[in-house]
């Protein structure tokens, strides 16, 4: 019994003094958001995302090398806190969630040509700058949806992205995927867009969208503050987004929408009652 | 977060063979007939609660740069207690076990929910924590080791379930037979998660 | 015949080579269409830049277009007329750039200031400058220019010229007709390179599918000590690297050109119009190509002035019988789709060929099944179904290990590969991802 | 309207070699054996041989259904797959043996991972495996072949294989029997699965298989080659205890597995130095099962264990690419 304690207690009390002088001596300084992720880590060590351990994953997402998805075990609940964690400096600021300005499906836009290949927006593209006849005009060969962290993007049976404004992060690998520019980042609150990406005349576009915007002018002269028409394509000016509702039904060509009430065709995406509050979600 | 919810997330959201895949070891080797996987679950979830316990309470004391020997220490002296018990009071599945007792030691569950959630929580909640991540482990040891045994033996608990003219199929009851087991019930599982959400 | 053992290199396959449609017509004169659409594009390096305005009369050789840098050249009015137009036109590279429309006036005069020369009064830095302002450029497809094959740097000796007769893309036999009708300019177009260079050693290589140009090349060649080497039929034994390879046994290094194993390689076409540019001051303004296809009525080998629109072509064989599902300038294997018929045939323009619905291979993609097959043929040794996977998932670093960069994009791995993935492709995008990677850093 | 053109990469021609051809043509190379075996071995042969075929065929069609994926019972492989299997069966086999081998093939040995194409074991050879070690009564009981119309009844005896080890095991000396009959053993004239009894159909199919570029002589060679080199030099070494080479090519399933089974190219490794090196492998691996290890037969264990060590021959067996420089130290 005594022997028992006193090995016991014996082998401890030299461990702790040794390590007690270890921690004092290599004290490593760690980046306090780093220990904000592991702290919604679930630390279970598992090796789920590639890595050793839990800590060496908080570093590789806080220093941007590893993406903020992997941790299974903590699932969607710690991903939202970990992008929340991250984004701070960047979100608290001005919310931004990713829009693909497009409306205009392959039932509703014209194709240049019937393209064989690889399943790629960025390979299409390079044969003949792309199969749509629009020059500005979704793919929807879903690079964008491949390169989405967190599954914020679908792609409609028509082909045309649509984002989730609930799970999309403003992460931007969309926008960077996107060989066409079609998805730009947008204030979150901002509910009205114009779905449009074709910097073509009026008549160009009707030849190949039944969807675009024809530059007619009609939103601008409705909100004169809320729009600008640059290059032949109206553009909403987010200061004035409220305001932008305005013209929703006076677009002849129906590519102004207001995401609060519908999502584009096809989506099987709800489009959101209220306007998504990111800040509640952490 | 409620202690009913922190009780049934071991169950099944954060249960720590299907969903955390933690403390493999033990639930390849022994889980060869329902009864050793119940039993090893058991074992585990008496450590898992009490060590959760202590660790709870000296949450406060334990630097945090020691506080893995410190973890092992507890765990360890509670993995003592349960050899000592099972050898003087079930001796025979003491025996089929055999070196797995004192590998609980080194169970990451164990030492991943004093990592995760004993240090950072007050008692009962630990002690919640801990019955319930047990009893989802005890779960799923039983539940494979009853598939294990059902196909290497046509039973379950030793009741013959196929009758006596079935073949047992000697796989399953093997290291492989664990593997593939285990890792069809896990795709089992995340397609039907799939399919919920 | 020669008791030579044929040479090749290692990989490489054969695919039908179909050149029968056409390998036995000789090259035809082409009218003139209504009008030539000439782009101020037409060779890898900068577009030139467009000097006439809409309504100006231009002559046949007269430069239209001024070369824009070192890696450019001129580009030259392909007859004699008005120019209708100065505009974006759609070209062969699928969108619309800048070209200058001519309204042939039916004379077709050449411009009276060029004049010829005789390349044994002129030294290698006039040659090559003349090569260069004649537009001469790489006429086997690749549009490189030629007089910056021609300058390789001080350290680097070039001891041998090779002339690329291979013509090894299927369908194609407008080299095979020039072999045959042309001899002498592309005999002499080889001795101005050979000046140009300073070297002695000239070897022209030829597949052995073409043994009557073989034969009568030898005959020709012989006064004038320039080796005729017979090669195994083999694609894409036309591409440099292979060439150089299958005719001398010396490897291009990796990420290298052939200036650094001591080699020029030159098209017979080019040999031919830098005969022509010299002696007879003419820049290249028209080229021979190969119509051909199922679609097309009846193949021909056509002598072309740079800018006639391919649906001219077309008519000039016949016409089609169907509907064209796919319209490809240059070979089966590397060529390029185009969008529409009204493109114009340019300076890299090889070959036309044309498929109908019904001729096109009519394939689903499936998982690789790993048999190893695009590896083995793989002219470069390349491991493309390891590539393509690394580029499924976007893993630029791995593709660049794999060697990714040093893909021909010849098709050799897509041809035979019995999934029928897009495997040059897949390559094709990841090699865009690692350059821009690369670029990043 | 849209334009009725197609634009894609090049090359826009392709060899009409593809996936199902593929498959195809080694079913037909596996024909002489097949029917071989169904001559010796009559009806209980032919009805493994249709059991594993059209389960492997229910199986593959079963998980397309479950997972909703196209059905991919055209491209061939489910088909090949159950005749493989069959033929690495006794011919004895319980139908319901054969159908649960069939499951697992096509379940676990290959859909699981995703399908044709991503499988890292030979499927035949997982379910040979799996029901041998499972069943080791009813995957051990071989008869002799008993041809049909001969009137003659299947008797129990053991493999060439089996006896000798079970004869070197007793007495460390090989029996009588394993140094004559190779005339039998040539056509096939012996107890064994239903597939590896005749050695002159299985090179018949393999030869074609050769002839027609399905599979390229680096693995078959090195494995044969192997075998034959490795148990020459122990014959050599004590001929009364260990057969000579002839034995160890012409009995089990050597060749069945050399020219079959390693060579299915999932499986395999892609590049020739890596077959090479894979064949070695499996021929090694081979002789030591056989003249040492547990079970008399070491092909299947042999190509298995390569299967798993195929990912990495493939990356240390990289071809030197053409103009490659060496790096500089």
């Amino acid at each position: 019994m005594l022997a028992a304690v006193l090995t016991i207690g014996g082998i401890g009390l030299v461990a702790a003094v040794a390590l007690g002088i270890a921690a004092k001596k290599f004290a490593v300084e760690v980046d306090p958001r780093e220990l904000a992720v592991l702290e919604v880590l679930p630390g279970a060590n598992c090796g789920a995302c590639g890595l050793p351990g839990c800590a060496g994953y908080a570093k590789g997402v806080v220093e941007g090398t590893i993406a903020a998805n992997l941790c299974t075990p903590g699932g969607a609940e710690s991903v939202e806190q970990i992008a929340h964690i991250l984004g701070i400096e960047a979100v608290t600021a001005d919310p931004k969630v990713a829009v693909v300005l497009c409306q205009g499906d392959n039932q509703k836009a014209t194709a240049k040509y019937r393209y064989l290949g690889l399943d790629d927006c960025n390979a299409a593209q390079k044969i003949a700058d792309g199969p749509k006849a629009c020059p500005g005009g979704c793919l929807g060969l879903g690079s964008c949806e491949r390169a989405c962290p967190f599954g914020a993007i679908e792609m409609t049976p028509e082909g045309l992205a649509v984002i989730s404004r609930e799970k999309c992060t403003g992460c931007e690998k969309c926008v960077a995927a996107c060989p066409r520019q079609v998805i730009s980042m947008a204030p979150l609150d901002a509910m009205t867009h114009v779905l449009c990406n074709s910097h073509d005349k009026g008549a160009a576009v009707r030849k190949y969208c039944q969807i675009g915007c024809i530059a007619c002018h009609i939103c601008k002269k409705t909100a004169p503050e809320a729009y600008k028409v640059e290059n032949f394509l109206a553009i909403v000016e987010y200061e004035h987004h409220l305001e932008a509702a305005a013209a929703i039904g006076k677009c002849p060509t129906k590519c102004i929408r207001d995401f609060s009430t519908g999502y584009p065709q096809g989506s099987s995406y709800p489009a959101p009652s209220v306007p998504v509050n990111r800040d509640s979600a952490a | 977060m409620s202690l009913a919810k922190e009780f049934s997330k071991g169950i099944w959201k954060e249960n720590a063979v299907f969903k955390l895949l933690l403390g493999m070891c033990p639930v390849l080797a022994v889980t060869t007939s329902a009864e050793n996987g119940l039993g090893m679950g058991l074992a585990t979830t008496f450590v898992l609660v009490y060590s959760n316990i202590v660790v709870a309470l000296l949450r406060k004391l334990i630097p945090s740069g020691v506080r893995i020997p410190a973890f092992i220490i507890i765990i360890a002296s509670f993995v003592t207690v349960v050899q000592l018990c099972m050898e003087a009071w079930v001796y025979d599945l003491y025996q089929a076990l055999g070196i797995f007792i004192p590998l609980i030691v080194v169970n990451c569950l164990i030492l991943g929910r004093a990592e995760a959630f004993a240090s950072k929580n007050p008692v009962v909640a630990a002690a919640v924590d801990g019955s319930g991540m047990g009893l989802g482990f005890t779960l799923s040891l039983f539940i494979l080791g009853a598939v294990r045994e059902l196909f290497g033996s046509g039973a379950i608990l030793g009741f013959s379930i196929f009758g006596a003219s079935y073949q047992p199929m000697l796989l399953m009851i093997l290291p492989p037979g664990a593997f593939i087991t285990l890792g069809l019930l896990l795709a089992g599982m995340n397609k039907f998660e799939a399919r919920k959400s | 015949m020669t008791t030579m053992k044929q040479k090749t290199f290692a990989g490489g396959l054969h695919p039908p080579d179909s050149k029968k449609y056409s390998a036995h017509k000789p090259i035809e004169r082409c009218p003139l269409p209504d009008e030539l659409i000439i782009p101020a594009a037409q060779h890898i390096g900068a577009p030139a830049e467009i000097c006439v305005a809409v309504g100006e009369r231009v002559k046949k050789g007269q430069v239209i277009a001024v070369a824009k840098g070192f890696v450019s050249v001129p580009i030259h009015a392909s007859t004699s007329g008005e120019v209708i137009a100065v505009e974006p036109r759609l070209h062969p590279m699928g969108r619309p750039l800048p070209s200058v429309v001519i309204k042939p006036d039916g004379a077709d005069q050449w411009d009276e200031t060029l004049k010829g020369n005789d390349p044994e009064q002129l030294d290698a830095a006039t040659l090559k400058n003349l090569i260069r302002d004649a537009g001469i450029v790489g006429l086997g497809g690749a549009t490189f220019p030629a007089h910056v094959k021609l300058s390789p740097p001080q350290d680097k000796a070039i001891d041998t010229l090779i002339l690329n007769g291979v013509e090894c893309e299927p369908f194609l036999t407008a080299d095979h007709r020039l072999m045959l009708e042309e001899a002498e300019r592309i005999i002499d177009g080889i001795k101005i390179l050979c000046k140009v260079l300073a070297v002695d050693k000239a070897i022209i290589g030829i597949e052995a599918n073409k043994p009557d140009a073989i034969e009568y090349l030898r005959k020709e060649c012989a006064p004038h000590q320039i080796q005729v080497q017979s090669l195994k039929v083999q694609y894409p034994q036309g591409a440099e690297k292979q060439l150089i390879d299958a005719c001398t046994g010396r490897q291009v290094p990796s990420g290298g050109l052939p200036m650094d194993c001591g080699i020029v390689v030159q098209n017979v076409g080019t040999a031919a119009a830098i005969s022509d540019a010299i002696r007879l001051g003419r820049p290249l303004v028209e080229r021979i190509t190969t119509i051909t296809g199922p679609a097309v009525v009846e193949a021909k080998n056509l002598l072309i002035a740079i800018g006639t629109p391919l649906s001219h072509l077309v008519a000039q064989c016949g016409g089609l019988n169907g509907e064209p599902a796919k319209i490809i300038m240059g070979g089966p294997m590397m060529g390029q789709t185009q969008l529409s018929l009204e493109v114009p045939a340019i300076r890299g323009t090889s070959g036309l060929l044309i498929f109908r619905e019904e001729d096109l291979p009519q394939m689903k993609a499936g998982p690789c099944i790993r048999c190893g097959r695009c590896i083995s043929v793989c002219p470069i040794h390349l491991q493309p179904t390891t590539i393509a996977a690394y580029a499924r998932l976007e893993l630029v670093d791995e593709a660049a290990d794999y060697h990714a960069l040093d893909c021909i994009e010849c098709g050799c791995c897509t041809y035979i590969c019995p999934a029928t993935l897009p495997l040059v492709q897949s390559i094709r995008h990841i090699k865009g991802g690692i350059l821009a990677k690369r670029r990043k850093l | 309207m849209d334009n009725q053109l197609y634009l894609s990469s090049s090359p826009h021609i392709h060899s009409g070699e593809t996936t199902d051809k593929v498959m195809r043509l080694v079913i037909y190379a596996l024909l002489p054996a097949t029917l071989l075996s169904i001559y010796f071995f009559g009806l209980p042969a032919l009805s493994v041989l249709l059991i594993c075929t059209l389960g492997c065929l229910a199986f593959e069609a079963l998980s397309c259904k479950l997972l909703k994926q196209p059905l991919t019972l055209s491209d061939g492989s489910a088909a090949l797959t159950g005749i493989l299997l069959a033929l690495n069966l006794p011919p004895s086999t319980p139908w319901w043996l054969s159908l649960l081998g069939a499951a697992i093939a096509i379940l676990i040995g290959k859909q699981v991972y995703g399908g044709l194409g991503y499988n890292p074991f030979n499927p035949a050879l997982v379910a040979r495996v799996v029901l041998l070690i499972s069943f080791p009564v009813q995957m051990t009981s071989w008869t002799t072949p008993a041809p049909l119309g001969s009137g003659i009844d299947a008797v129990t005896a053991a493999t060439p294989l089996g006896e000798m080890q079970t004869a070197v095991m007793l007495t460390g000396k090989l029996p009588e029997l394993a140094i004559s009959g190779y005339t039998d053993y040539l056509l096939g004239h012996m107890a064994g699965s239903v597939g590896e009894v005749s050695a002159l159909a299985l090179l018949l199919g393999g030869l074609f298989l050769l002839f027609k570029k399905i599979i390229s002589w680096h693995i078959p060679v090195s494995f044969i080659g192997t075998v034959l080199v490795l148990g020459g030099i122990f014959w050599l070494v004590d001929a009364g205890r260990y057969p000579n080479p002839i034995f160890h090519l012409l009995t089990g399933g050597l060749l069945l597995g050399a020219f079959f089974m390693a060579t299915d190219m999932v499986t395999s490794p892609v590049t020739c130095k890596g077959m090479l090196l894979f064949g070695c492998g499996c021929g090694l691996l081979t002789v030591l099962i056989r003249l040492f290890g547990g079970y008399p037969e070491g092909v299947s264990f042999a190509i298995l264990l390569m299967n798993a060590c195929t990912p990495l021959i493939d990356r240390y067996t990289r071809p030197k690419i053409y103009g490659q420089v060496e790096p500089q130290a």
